[in-house]
């Protein structure tokens, strides 16, 4: 076989796979695993020889198809009443789902395309500029953009003062958020019916967090007006 | 009728995104949605015959004017751009959102057989894919979709013109 | 003939500013100035007689495609509804409100290095952020935190769908 064919034409293990059984005229309902493996095991060994990087994935492919193999020598013992399943069956289905998208993506490439085959109108110069009022509607945006900028905001800041952005911040902050709105709209709130209505433990745990930080921020008070007694939250803010 | 026209033409053209219906009934206040279609389809047609060197479209559920594809070549050499590319990954990749969408990212390193990550965030930088949310299952892994941009790129008026994808593929030959 | 027409006319049409007959020249090697002068002459007496939504024009530095100057007033009606965009200095501030909330001003033009009062005046008037109290400490700053359109405009089911820093960076890898 030639090794001309660089590994990086490959997007992947069953890139290379898809192209071993195309070269091979091979059915691929009817995959002889052991010439395939052959190949494929030849493959890697001169990626390997030409000391290229081989992703992990193409090994795992590898001891996927060796242990087909070896299930295809042994004599699989067939239930009564079960088929026999091919062991096969798996990776021809995965080859058949990739070849699908891989010739949809093909399509896709061969579809007139925007800033290569046509070109929207270039000079918006003339425009004037609308007036800043009553906009309600906003393009399509993407959380993506928000996390890039965050990113970007976060490498560009000192090791020492990295910040921690984790799940619990989050949720910490969803928990706020619901307390002031009903704050702003029920004016005051009891601290037991804040935390009866947390069915969830994990709920629960962060709506008690999330009181402490706001009495921290002094975004609410907390009034008691005898021992044991009922607990009050109010909004700290006046006006 | 005359009037209408040349008012959702210029509507059309100083729009810097393909303006929908509903813009242009938003704008022309009393005109009938019908009577917009119908204007916009006989525009399509006209520019069509001119000949020209740009086309009317209808592309992510709206209307906008593009150049005529098979010109690509001569524009590229005035702006001096490089065409947009997609690198195979990108595309497979891309492919597999556009088709499988909502998806997460395990599901398209599974169909690929190779890790996502790179070709995802490419995609998620140049706007063709974004992340609609998180799926309610334990992990809640970030799920991805196609956006308008996606539409507009690739000349699709929405995803359902998106052909269908092959089931059974004879891969001899 | 027919075909520099629609090639020149797609180049005026695609550029970024008014195209010089000296830009026209320079991209179709060969072709006389004299040509590309009597063409587009040409070009905009069809455009002209047409009587269509925009016109081709000779202006100070080139020629350009523009609106039929009758139908200014429609053009402005669809720019006030024009659908909103952030600046990369508002998105970044949004950004700063979405991941650190509750937030005070400082914190935000610490991290961002520079002011980011207009920025956040401008998120408040869209009401992507909102005044969530008043924290007490001398001087009392103001707590800023996301609203409810900003998980519409986002498409978020709540906070905690925004992604991660490091479901960010594993996309890098």
């Amino acid at each position: 076989m030639g090794y001309e064919v660089k590994l990086d034409i490959f997007e992947g293990p069953l890139d290379l796979l898809l192209y071993l059984i195309r070269k091979n005229k091979i059915d691929i309902y009817d995959i002889p695993i052991s010439l395939i493996t052959e190949q494929y095991l030849q493959y890697l060994r001169v990626m390997k020889s030409l000391s290229l990087d081989l992703a992990g994935e193409y090994l795992v492919l590898a001891s996927t198809l060796v242990h087909i193999k070896s299930q295809m020598l042994l004599p699989s013992p067939v239930l009564e009443g079960e088929d026999e399943v091919d062991p096969r069956a798996e990776l021809v289905r995965q080859l058949i789902d990739y070849q699908a998208f891989k010739e949809a993506a093909a399509a896709l490439e061969g579809r007139p395309m925007l800033e290569r085959d046509l070109f929207t109108r270039g000079d918006h110069t003339e425009e004037m500029p609308g007036s800043e009022d009553d906009q309600e509607r906003f393009e399509e945006m993407s959380v993506f953009a928000l996390i890039e900028a965050f990113g970007r905001m976060v490498a560009r800041m000192d090791a020492s003062e990295k910040l921690q952005i984790d799940m619990e911040k989050i949720s910490l902050a969803d928990r706020i958020d619901e307390i002031m709105e009903r704050l702003a709209r029920e004016g005051s709130l009891s601290f037991d019916a804040l935390m009866e209505r947390q069915c969830d433990r994990r709920r629960l745990i962060y709506t008690f967090l999330a009181i402490l930080e706001m009495v921290r921020l002094r975004m609410i008070r907390i009034y008691q007006r005898k021992p044991f007694g009922a607990i009050r939250i109010v909004l700290a803010v006046e006006g | 009728m005359e009037h209408i026209k040349a008012i959702i033409e210029a509507l059309v053209f100083a729009s810097e995104s393909p303006l929908s219906i509903d813009r242009i009934a938003e704008t022309l206040e009393g005109i009938d949605r019908k009577e917009i279609v119908a204007v916009l389809s006989t525009l399509a047609e006209e520019h069509e015959a001119r000949g020209g060197g740009f086309l009317l479209k209808e592309v992510a559920q709206g209307f906008q004017f593009r150049t005529r594809p098979s010109l690509g070549s001569w524009i590229r050499r005035l702006k001096r751009s490089k065409p947009l590319t997609l690198t195979p990954a990108a595309l497979e990749t891309l492919a597999i959102v556009a088709y499988r969408q909502p998806v997460v990212k395990a599901e398209i390193d599974r169909i690929r057989g190779v890790d996502a990550g790179g070709p995802l965030k490419g995609l998620l930088e140049k706007k063709l894919v974004r992340i609609q949310g998180r799926k309610d299952v334990p992990g809640r892994p970030i799920i991805y979709g196609t956006t308008k941009k996606f539409l507009e790129v690739f000349t699709l008026k929405d995803l359902s013109e998106l052909p269908t994808l092959k089931e059974f593929k004879d891969l001899q030959g």
